[in-house]
């Protein structure tokens, strides 16, 4: 076994001979450097794999050859040997980085200073003794700075000066710390302290935990005393940015870690747990008002640190705390340098590696999956949770989301393109100005290629020489090594193998993309995919998991043949959407909690990544995000709290309130419930088209297979004297009113198509609600049908944009000459849409209405027939704009949808017209489905279904329906002996003739005098809410963000006070 | 002996030479040389129209159509005649003479008369009165999009002859050289009783088969083209307005 | 003013921190058990007659090669800082007095016996009070007196590197001889003991205190040089 | 099996040739009422199937495109879905038609079917009054179909089905079991939205005559017009016995021919009453009969579903 | 009472320097404060290690060891000062070189003369 004390010898011996060898050869001596540097890291390595084999629990080292108790000891164990392989990976990472880097490399005193930086914090991880301790954290401090003062950054003299000073008093009271202890307790070796003593008891037992923790803590950054460090990380170069939140935080944590099992846990875990809560949330808002990135990463550094304090505090796990932090080392150092090229480069649209490594540090950092952090964080609040610690839970998912905040907006930001103004702009109708010319002939050309744009506005990228530099490998490979090291993790946290494998999908498609394989191709492998997938997850489906199997697969099956429209190369695309597919379906098979949050989450961040590559999709891509990570936190918080029983499994849920409210909270933001929605229309309307389809029809049916497969669990919860499943009745009924009315305005087609789909949402939420057999196959009906055809309506639509290129409905019209297969599937699509008989939509409002009146609740069930009126309105609007009336000039060499758009459009077709003629196709599977929660109330005869209420004979409808239909074709035809057939400007116009097809197209403002009358009713109160809120967290932010000064002696004051703050916590001034 | 009616007629209209625009010397009546109106496959030109707009605008001329033989054409015409319904443009100074129908003092409703405010809807066409130059792009527009059988009931002197404004610079001093006239009513005004009288009439013919104005106007297209060409200088429609 | 006030307050709050100990701590009568240990033991352990040099360089000769590397540490960080402001500002030309009379002649008295002393103290660290530190610190006055008198124009860079950087290596390697040849690291006794209370005895400990005054007396040279240059 | 569907058909005939022929009757018997109250002599109460015959006989027609063409079969064949799907007298097969395929939300929803098709084919025309027409009707039609469904949902809450003719089976017995007595709000409320359902003043804009000529059907003639009128006939008759169905009792007598007579009387009275109101008041603009009809109607919609649900 | 009153020195040594630290603008006197500081605790930190009546803990060949033990002061924290000592003076060094770095930089010897880093 490699004795500890290697470490040191090995890197100081290399710090201190480096000028003598550089003088001699400079190149040989840099090889070196990655030699002693990768022995860092082997070492641990070593240390790591012998521990957890040989079941050692120590590797122990006393310094001089004399007993342990006269000597400084080193000693490493599982945790220290982990934490050493992480800190030293990343050192080994800065090291390549920087010794290697293009413009300046790190040569002579700076590589001695790394090295020292190095030996620092190894020797504050493996020493045991408190004031060796000391020595290291002078060492490592005294060599940043020194390397601070080869920062690019002029200004990071003053900053560094303010951390001098800072540093300087913090190793001041860690001195004194120092003494009080050794009068205490006699020794300052932490393996040989006498038994017996209290070493908290009496004022001199309060006073030394205060100075040494005061010293330590203070070196942490803790919020409201981390100016200093804050303003160091504005003006440091990246390097050393990643040098300190990556090393040195980490390091200095695992000195706390020594000390805390010193101290009194009654004084010391309150005292952790306040301060890690205060910096874990002051501080990410304080980073939410950055500018400059560097120091937003700097205070997210700091509060990542605040959330290792409150684990350390919680009394939880120390393996988590650990887990996290060291996912924060890599992540935040990765983070730091892909941040550095990111930032060099401009908008990073075509950089799609680091755009590729940029999410996965951020999402690393946020501890989402597939990073270690998930696992961690999951499992420490299933330990909270089990504690009924909602406090705890609610700052740690609080500070998650304000974190998720500021670093999705920069990812966002990083990731638009050019054209996105980061604004929502779509909500507002542009100038009449902007309509094309009525006669130029070159506006033909724009629109087809706005239109290609459109579509076609991926991440238009190649590895192109200049774009790519070697060094961005070492980020990769830290990436791929989390990637690896999380899958690991959250695997020993409760993820299979066979749940695991359809995610390697997602890898496949990536190789792919490397060998920038034709996305044509890729959607042929995805489609094959998929049916594979189908096959793999076939066994484990039963009940709802089957339909939901079903809707999930075919759903995205059919759309993906939408993609064979895609022109040229698409990276990431199939990865992506594949991905999404994958994690729809891993959510059916999840069989515990953890796996079904896993899913989740992976859910939420491809479908995330696929709304941010539209062209204009930075502020939907930014709503998307926050709210599903809210409404992930809501859950994972109701999650925390169901004593690790799988949802699925509702009678032997706990029976307390709260986890259900949180659960059904968050399902309502994912399906964005009334108040709650504004994400929904931006995201789905930016997205690129077949995107937004395959959002619109799958994506946003996964709220309510999470209400399904909690089902019951849900009901019969009474809150404040309410039923929750009647409260959640109303806000679905409420969402499809208000969704059904802000689609009644909009000129953008594709937000009336989001807004509509998120009305047609909170009509199968309704149905969840009503908690009864005729309510449940009502819902899952219109879950089944509504994905048949919104998918329709969406791909025709999609269509139209391809061709004409613009989204605003007004300026189009009369396409129906030019695109009459997508006008037929529009036309069914709405038909169906709209609940007008005989197609199958109206099925869907038959079960609704019959069991909302069945069960009694007969103002919902007016409401949503109101609902469905206004939806009739806007559907009509969205097929009258485009493809009727009068046809633009501009678009009369329109040519139909091409046909990958349009073949799955008819395969939905065949599937709703199937279902319409027959409804128990559809409807006695859903019965078998449902039977075990709920005896049937409906029976069959033939084809005739018959409720409590009422009944309904689909096939006998659809032949009358016929039969009314064709008797008066044929008598017109007969009739209509002359017809001639005419232009569009043949009509009457009070005498005179139309000039322009625009002002002669009736379709801007259509419902205007709807707007005049109820108007008040989409006044944007909600977006105004939460603007509102958004100002409020950023004056917030911006208020915190004062509190430090940039005034040294301001920082100097800081700490004192937050010295006496510690004293007030730990009761020591008496 | 039609020349001769035509000069009979025009003989004393005592325009000044040279300046009548709008009513020509009656020997150039229908003198369809100057314009062209197919082209090979017998579709309209619509010369008048920018290339752009002939797109949007139909180029089929119309044709005669041979009404139904026997008691079923009887039974259409009398359903035509006690189902009249007027286009509900006032052209002229005469138009103020169909209000009162509607009152209860004349009541048309009960002759089955109804105004209708489309021309596609509607079956007669009342010109109340003169008939300007303007407006009679305006009436040919709107005469060609009524939907066949039609029928036109001139109203007044001045859509005979031009009545007190026969030596005006732009009206037009004879209706049906430019669209077909089922009945005329002299007066100036007639008083509605006279309208009536004249509706009545209308009926009458139609019931015997003779209001048939459309096919006239489609057999002698190229006749009433000249002559509305020839006044109406700009001429932005299609050909025929269907 | 109201600044100054909260500074009182401050004060206040510090102060009473500190202060209740006075009267709750009297002198001690007796020292530590450990201190105990090392002041029976110091002598058996390493034959060192100074205990403090004992602990300093074996006991807890961890610390001590900490405290080298800070001090390393400083010296290049110091460098660097001037590093860059000699890249800024090279044009600028201080006029230098030259040295007066006094000081050349007087320098050229003491700098020998400066540079013996500075020896004298790290080579009998073990046995007086002083060792590398104190010693390499003498040195180093001893070079800034030189530069004041104008002995020396120009540091030889190399050289000092090399005394630097051999003087720290050895120090590493005789620490891993430690562990090689007696019972770990940084362990003095691979060489012979000696007799207690001569020059060469303790085993180690003078090489050690030697080595680490020839290092400061190099760092602190540097960095005299590094603010003299600029 | 083909004997049944030949007798179904033959009752079907029978059942539309009653509405039609009576609805016809009963719109020009109306005209001529009207002008008597105005003090003309009015035309003649066969003078729509004049007009309807005339239109048919039109000798030329224009298209502007399928949808345009197919409208007014699509708005035929709503009117006639909406009458086939609901009983007409209740009790007798005759007159039952096709009900059995459906329960009153079917109705309901088979309404917006010749809507949908109408406004479609309007749409298409390219006129621009067409689809200003149309959102005008479809706006009306969102709200006064929320009072509307709540006189409905409360008549369903009353009964406790859905289906028309249990509804009409429920209120036999006397005029006091009718809907109207027993649930005067609901009653209430359905027929003020009966008054935007039957696009009369002052709920007339959607035509607005002077204003955008006719709405809708501006460009719709001939045989299309026919079409649309023939429906207009057929779908007044059915909305005027699905509201008989649903608050007046229905109708029904053990001889069939007093069945119908007592059909005709309570339609009669109903269109009347839209007639009178349509008569003394003046025309709404879109906004303020929206306004109107989710206030007042609409409170007394839920007022009586209120009243029924506890 | 050595204790003692090396202690109040210790405490005055420090209270001196924060405050000199604190109302000082001047950056030299900061630096200065901060030595203060540094002083203090290495008094306090020798305070701790006096034994009443205690001697240097060095031998020679008469003392024997165990007679040490009842007249040494604490030779622990002598080595600890003497380590901390060297430490601050590292820091210090770099202090000030920092402080020379940034009053060329901004010229002038006040410590909140010109921020641009802050927030």
């Amino acid at each position: 076994m490699v004795n500890p004390v290697f470490l040191i010898a090995i890197t100081l011996g290399f710090a201190f001979i480096f000028p003598l060898f550089e003088k001699i050869n400079p190149k040989l001596s840099r090889l070196a450097g990655i030699l002693v540097f990768l022995t860092l890291v082997v070492i641990p390595l070593i240390w790591f794999i012998n521990i957890s084999n040989m079941d050692i629990p120590y590797i122990y080292s006393s310094t001089v050859g004399l007993p342990s108790n006269l000597t400084i000891n080193l000693a490493v164990s599982y945790m220290e040997a982990l934490v050493l392989l992480v800190v030293n990976g990343v050192g080994l990472f800065v090291y390549l980085q920087e010794a290697y880097s293009k413009e300046s490399p790190w040569k002579g005193k700076q590589i001695i200073l790394l090295s020292i930086v190095m030996l620092g914090a190894n020797g504050l991880i493996i020493t045991r003794d408190i004031f060796n301790i000391f020595v290291f954290m002078e060492i490592s401090t005294i060599s940043l700075f020194g390397l601070l003062s080869c920062s690019s950054d002029d200004r990071v003299f003053e900053g560094g000066f303010k951390y001098m000073l800072a540093s300087g008093l913090s190793s001041v009271f860690y001195l004194i710390g120092i003494g009080f202890f050794y009068l205490v307790a006699g020794t300052l070796n932490l393996d040989a302290l006498p038994d017996g003593i209290n070493f908290t008891g009496g004022v001199l037992g309060v006073l030394w935990p205060l100075f040494l923790l005061s010293g330590v803590l203070i070196e942490l950054k803790p919020a409201f005393a981390n100016g200093w460090g804050m303003d160091t990380y504005e003006a440091a170069d990246y390097s050393l940015g990643a040098i300190m939140s990556g090393i040195q935080a980490t390091a200095l944590i695992i000195v706390l870690t020594k000390i805390i099992p010193l101290i009194e846990s009654n004084i010391i875990m309150p005292l952790l747990l306040v301060v890690g809560s205060i910096t874990f949330i002051i501080s990410h808002l304080q980073a939410l008002g950055q500018s400059s990135f560097k120091k937003m990463l700097g205070y997210s550094s700091s509060a990542q640190i605040g959330l290792v304090l409150i684990v350390l505090g919680s009394g939880t796990n120390i393996l988590l705390a650990i887990v996290l932090l060291l996912t924060h080392s890599v992540a935040k150092s990765g983070l730091f340098y892909t941040g550095k090229y990111f930032n060099e480069c401009g908008s990073g649209r075509d950089k799609p590696l680091l755009v590729v490594l940029s999410s996965l540090f951020v999402i690393a950092l946020l501890g989402l999956p597939p990073f270690p952090g998930f696992g961690a964080k999951w499992t420490l609040l299933q330990i909270l949770g089990g504690k009924s610690d909602v406090f705890t839970i609610f700052i740690i998912l609080l500070g998650s989301l304000l974190e998720g905040v500021y670093l999705f907006r920069w990812l966002g930001l990083k990731i638009k393109s050019d054209r996105d103004s980061g604004l929502v702009v779509s909500e507002v109708v542009p100038d009449d100005d902007a309509i094309p010319g009525y006669s130029s002939s070159d506006t033909i050309g724009v629109a087809s290629q706005t239109g290609l744009a459109g579509l076609g506005g991926c991440i238009k990228v190649h590895f192109s020489s200049d774009s790519f530099s070697y060094h961005q490998l070492f980020p990769a490979l830290m990436a791929v090594i989390m990637v690896v090291s999380g899958v690991v993790f959250n695997k020993g946290v409760g993820l299979t193998f066979r749940f695991l494998i359809p995610f390697s999908g997602i890898l496949f498609f990536v190789v792919l993309d490397l060998f920038r394989v034709p996305t044509k191709f890729q959607v042929f492998l995805a489609i094959v995919a998929s049916i594979i997938l189908g096959f793999y997850v076939y066994p484990e489906l039963n009940g709802f998991n089957t339909l939901f199997g079903f809707i999930f697969l075919f759903g995205i099956g059919v759309q993906f043949i939408a993609f064979f429209n895609r022109k040229g190369y698409s990276p990431g695309l199939m990865a992506l959407t594949v991905g999404l597919l994958v994690s729809l379906i891993s959510i059916l098979t999840s069989k515990t909690n953890f796996q079904l949050f896993f899913s989740w989450e992976m859910m939420t961040l491809t479908s995330y990544f696929l709304v941010l590559r539209g062209d204009n999709a930075f502020a939907g891509g930014y709503r998307y995000i926050l709210f599903s990570l809210a409404s992930a936190f809501f859950i994972l918080a109701g999650f925390s709290m169901l004593h690790g029983i799988f949802i699925g499994e509702y009678m032997s849920l706990p029976q307390n309130l709260l986890p259900v409210i949180l659960i059904i909270i968050g399902i309502i933001i994912k399906f964005a419930g009334i108040g709650v929605h504004i994400w929904l229309p931006v995201s789905y309307a930016e997205a690129e088209n077949d995107v937004s389809s395959i959002f619109s029809t799958v994506l946003s049916k996964v709220g309510v297979y999470m209400l399904f497969l909690g089902g019951l669990y849900f009901s019969k919860r009474v809150f404040k004297g309410v039923d929750t499943m009647y409260l959640l009745g109303w806000i679905g009924v409420l969402t499809s009113v208000a969704g059904s009315m802000m689609a009644l305005f909009q000129e953008d087609i594709k937000y009336t198509l989001a807004y509509s789909s998120m009305g047609q949402v909170g009509y199968m939420i309704l149905g969840f609600s009503i908690m009864s057999h005729l309510g449940w196959i009502s819902s899952l009906y219109l879950v089944t049908t509504h994905m048949m055809f919104i998918g329709m309506l969406f791909l025709s639509v999609s269509g139209v944009i391809y061709r004409t290129g613009t989204r605003l409905m007004y300026q189009t019209g009369g396409l129906i000459k030019r695109m009459p297969l997508s006008f037929i599937s529009a036309l069914f699509a709405i038909i169906a849409l709209s609940g007008v008989p005989p197609l199958s939509g109206f099925g869907a409002k038959w079960l609704m209405y019959s069991a909302l009146l069945e069960k009694g609740w007969y103002l919902q069930a007016a409401m949503a027939m109101f609902a469905s009126g206004v939806a009739f309105l806007y559907l009509f609007r969205l097929i009258h704009s485009i493809f009727l009336g009068q046809e633009k000039a501009i678009y009369l060499n329109v040519k139909e949808a091409p046909a990958p758009l349009l073949i799955p459009q008819y395969i939905f077709m065949i599937c709703v017209m199937a279902i319409s003629m027959f409804p128990n196709l559809l409807i006695k599977p859903l019965q078998t489905v449902i039977e075990p929660y709920f005896a049937s109330t409906v029976r069959w005869e033939g084809y005739e279904v018959i409720s409590a209420l009422g009944y309904w004979n689909g096939n006998a409808v659809m032949y009358v329906t016929m039969g009314v239909f064709i008797i008066p074709l044929i008598w017109l035809l007969i009739v209509n002996r002359h017809v001639y057939k005419v232009k569009q400007f043949n009509i009457v116009y009070a005498a005179e003739r139309p000039f322009k097809p625009e002002t002669t197209h009736y379709a801007y403002n259509f419902f205007g005098h709807y707007q005049k009358a109820l108007g008040f009713l989409v006044e944007p109160l909600i977006s105004k809410f939460w603007n509102g809120t958004g100002i409020l967290v950023n004056n917030l932010s911006g208020g915190l963000r004062r509190w430090n000064s940039g005034n040294p002696q301001g920082y100097v004051f800081q700490i004192l006070l937050y010295v006496i703050f510690l004293s007030f916590l730990m009761g020591g001034t008496n | 002996m039609e020349k001769d009616m035509e000069r009979r007629l025009y003989a004393d209209t005592g325009a000044p030479e040279g300046s009548p625009v709008v009513n020509p010397d009656p020997r150039t009546l229908g003198d369809s040389s100057n314009i062209q109106l197919f082209n090979e496959q017998l579709k309209l030109l619509n010369s008048g129209l920018t290339e752009e707009d002939r797109l949007n605008f139909c180029d089929t001329p119309p044709e005669v159509i041979k009404p139904f033989r026997g008691h079923w054409e009887n039974f259409l015409n009398w359903a035509r005649s006690e189902s009249l319904w007027i286009l509900g443009f006032g052209t002229g100074c005469g138009a103020i003479e169909l209000r009162p129908l509607m009152t209860s003092r004349f009541d048309m409703y009960q002759y089955g008369i109804q105004p209708r405010p489309t021309p596609r809807q509607s079956s007669i066409f009342v010109i109340g009165g003169y008939a300007s130059v303007k407006t009679m792009k305006r009436i040919v527009r709107s005469y060609e999009q009524m939907q066949g059988p039609k029928f036109v009931l001139g109203l007044g002197s001045c859509t005979i002859n031009g009545g007190m404004y026969y030596d005006s610079y732009n009206t037009v001093n004879r209706l049906d050289h430019y669209i077909p006239v089922d009945v005329y009513i002299a007066g100036c005004m007639p008083r509605p009783e006279a309208l009536l009288a004249g509706l009545m009439e209308l009926k009458t013919i139609i019931k015997e088969g003779r209001g048939e104005g459309a096919n006239k106007y489609a057999e002698n297209f190229e006749w009433y083209k000249a002559n509305q060409k020839r006044i109406i200088k700009d001429w932005n429609m299609p050909d025929y307005n269907w | 003013m109201i600044k100054r006030f909260f500074t009182i307050i401050l004060m206040v709050f510090f102060a009473s921190l500190f202060f209740p100990l006075v009267g709750l701590i009297s002198d001690r009568d007796s020292v530590s058990s450990l201190a105990k240990d090392y002041l029976v033991q110091g002598r058996d352990d390493f034959g060192a007659a100074n205990i403090v040099t004992a602990v300093v360089v074996s006991y807890r000769g961890l610390d001590t090669l900490g405290e080298v590397t800070v001090l390393f540490a400083a010296a290049a960080g110091i460098s660097l800082v001037f590093k860059g402001l000699r890249n800024e500002g090279k044009d600028k030309k201080y006029r230098v007095n030259p040295p007066s009379e006094i000081l050349r002649t007087g320098a050229r008295v003491l700098l020998p016996l400066i540079f013996i002393f500075g020896v004298y103290i790290f080579i009998n660290g073990h046995l007086t009070p002083g060792g590398g530190f104190q010693g390499g610190v003498v040195i180093a006055s001893g070079i800034l007196l030189a530069f004041f008198a104008g002995n020396i124009k120009e540091l030889n860079h190399g050289f000092v590197t090399f005394i630097e950087s051999a003087a720290g290596f050895s120090y590493v390697a005789v620490g891993l001889l430690g562990i090689w040849l007696a019972g770990g690291f940084l362990d003095p006794r691979f060489l012979p003991m000696g007799e207690f209370g001569s020059l060469f005895s303790a085993g180690a400990i003078p090489v050690i205190y030697s080595l680490i005054g020839l290092k400061v007396g190099s760092e602190m040279s540097g960095i005299i040089d590094a603010i003299r240059s600029y | 099996m083909l004997s049944a569907i030949l007798t179904k058909t033959f009752y079907t005939f029978i059942s539309l040739m009653v509405i039609l022929n009576y609805a016809l009757l009963l719109i020009g018997s109306m005209a001529r009422i009207r002008a008597k109250v105005q003090g003309r002599v009015g035309q003649p109460v066969w003078q729509p199937y004049i007009d309807i015959i005339k239109n048919y006989g039109k000798r030329t027609a224009v298209t502007h495109g399928v949808m345009f063409y197919l409208g007014p079969v699509f708005r035929l064949a709503g009117g006639l879905g909406t009458y086939l799907f609901m009983p007409v007298v209740y009790g007798f097969v005759m007159f039952e038609n096709f009900s059995f395929s459906g329960d009153l939300l079917l109705v309901m929803y088979f309404i917006f079917f010749g809507q949908l098709g109408m406004a479609l084919g309007a749409g298409e025309s390219g006129h621009p009054y067409s689809p200003l027409g149309v959102s005008r009707g479809l706006a009306q039609m969102t709200a006064f179909e929320l009072p509307f469904a709540l006189a409905v949902i409360s008549i369903v809450a009353q009964y406790g089905t859905l289906s028309i003719t249990e509804i009409v089976a429920a209120q036999q017995g006397g005029w006091q079991n009718w809907v109207a007595f027993t649930n005067p709000f609901a009653m209430i409320a359905g027929m003020l939205a009966f008054l935007g359902m039957s696009m009369q003043n002052p709920f007339s804009v959607v035509i607005a005559p002077q204003e955008i000529p006719i709405g809708p059907p501006t460009e719709m003639h001939s045989a299309f017009l026919g079409m649309l009128q023939t429906n207009r006939a057929i779908f007044n008759g059915a909305k005027m016995v699905l509201f008989m169905n649903l608050f007046w009792g229905g109708a029904t007598h053990k001889y069939l021919l007093v069945a119908i007579l007592i059909m005709v009387v309570k339609t009669f009275l109903i269109y009347l009453y839209v007639n009178i109101v349509g008569a003394s008041f003046p025309r709404f603009k879109t906004e303020q009969s929206i306004r109107f009809f989710l206030g007042v109607p609409t409170i007394i919609g839920i007022i009586a579903v209120i009243l029924q649900s506890i | 009472m050595m204790t003692n009153l090396l202690f109040i020195l210790a405490g005055a040594l420090v209270l001196v320097g924060l405050w000199g630290i604190l109302t000082r603008r001047n950056i030299f006197k900061i630096i200065i404060g901060f030595s203060l500081v540094d002083t203090g605790v290495h008094v306090f930190l020798v305070a701790i290690g006096y034994v009443k009546n205690g001697t240097a803990p060095i031998f020679d060949k008469e003392y024997s060891s165990l007679h040490s033990l009842l007249n040494t002061v604490d030779p622990i924290p002598s080595a600890l000062v003497l380590t901390a000592i060297v430490i601050g003076l590292a820091v210090t060094a770099l202090m000030l070189s920092f402080a020379v770095r940034l009053i060329l930089k901004n010229r002038t010897l006040l410590v909140d003369g010109k921020k641009e880093l802050k927030w």
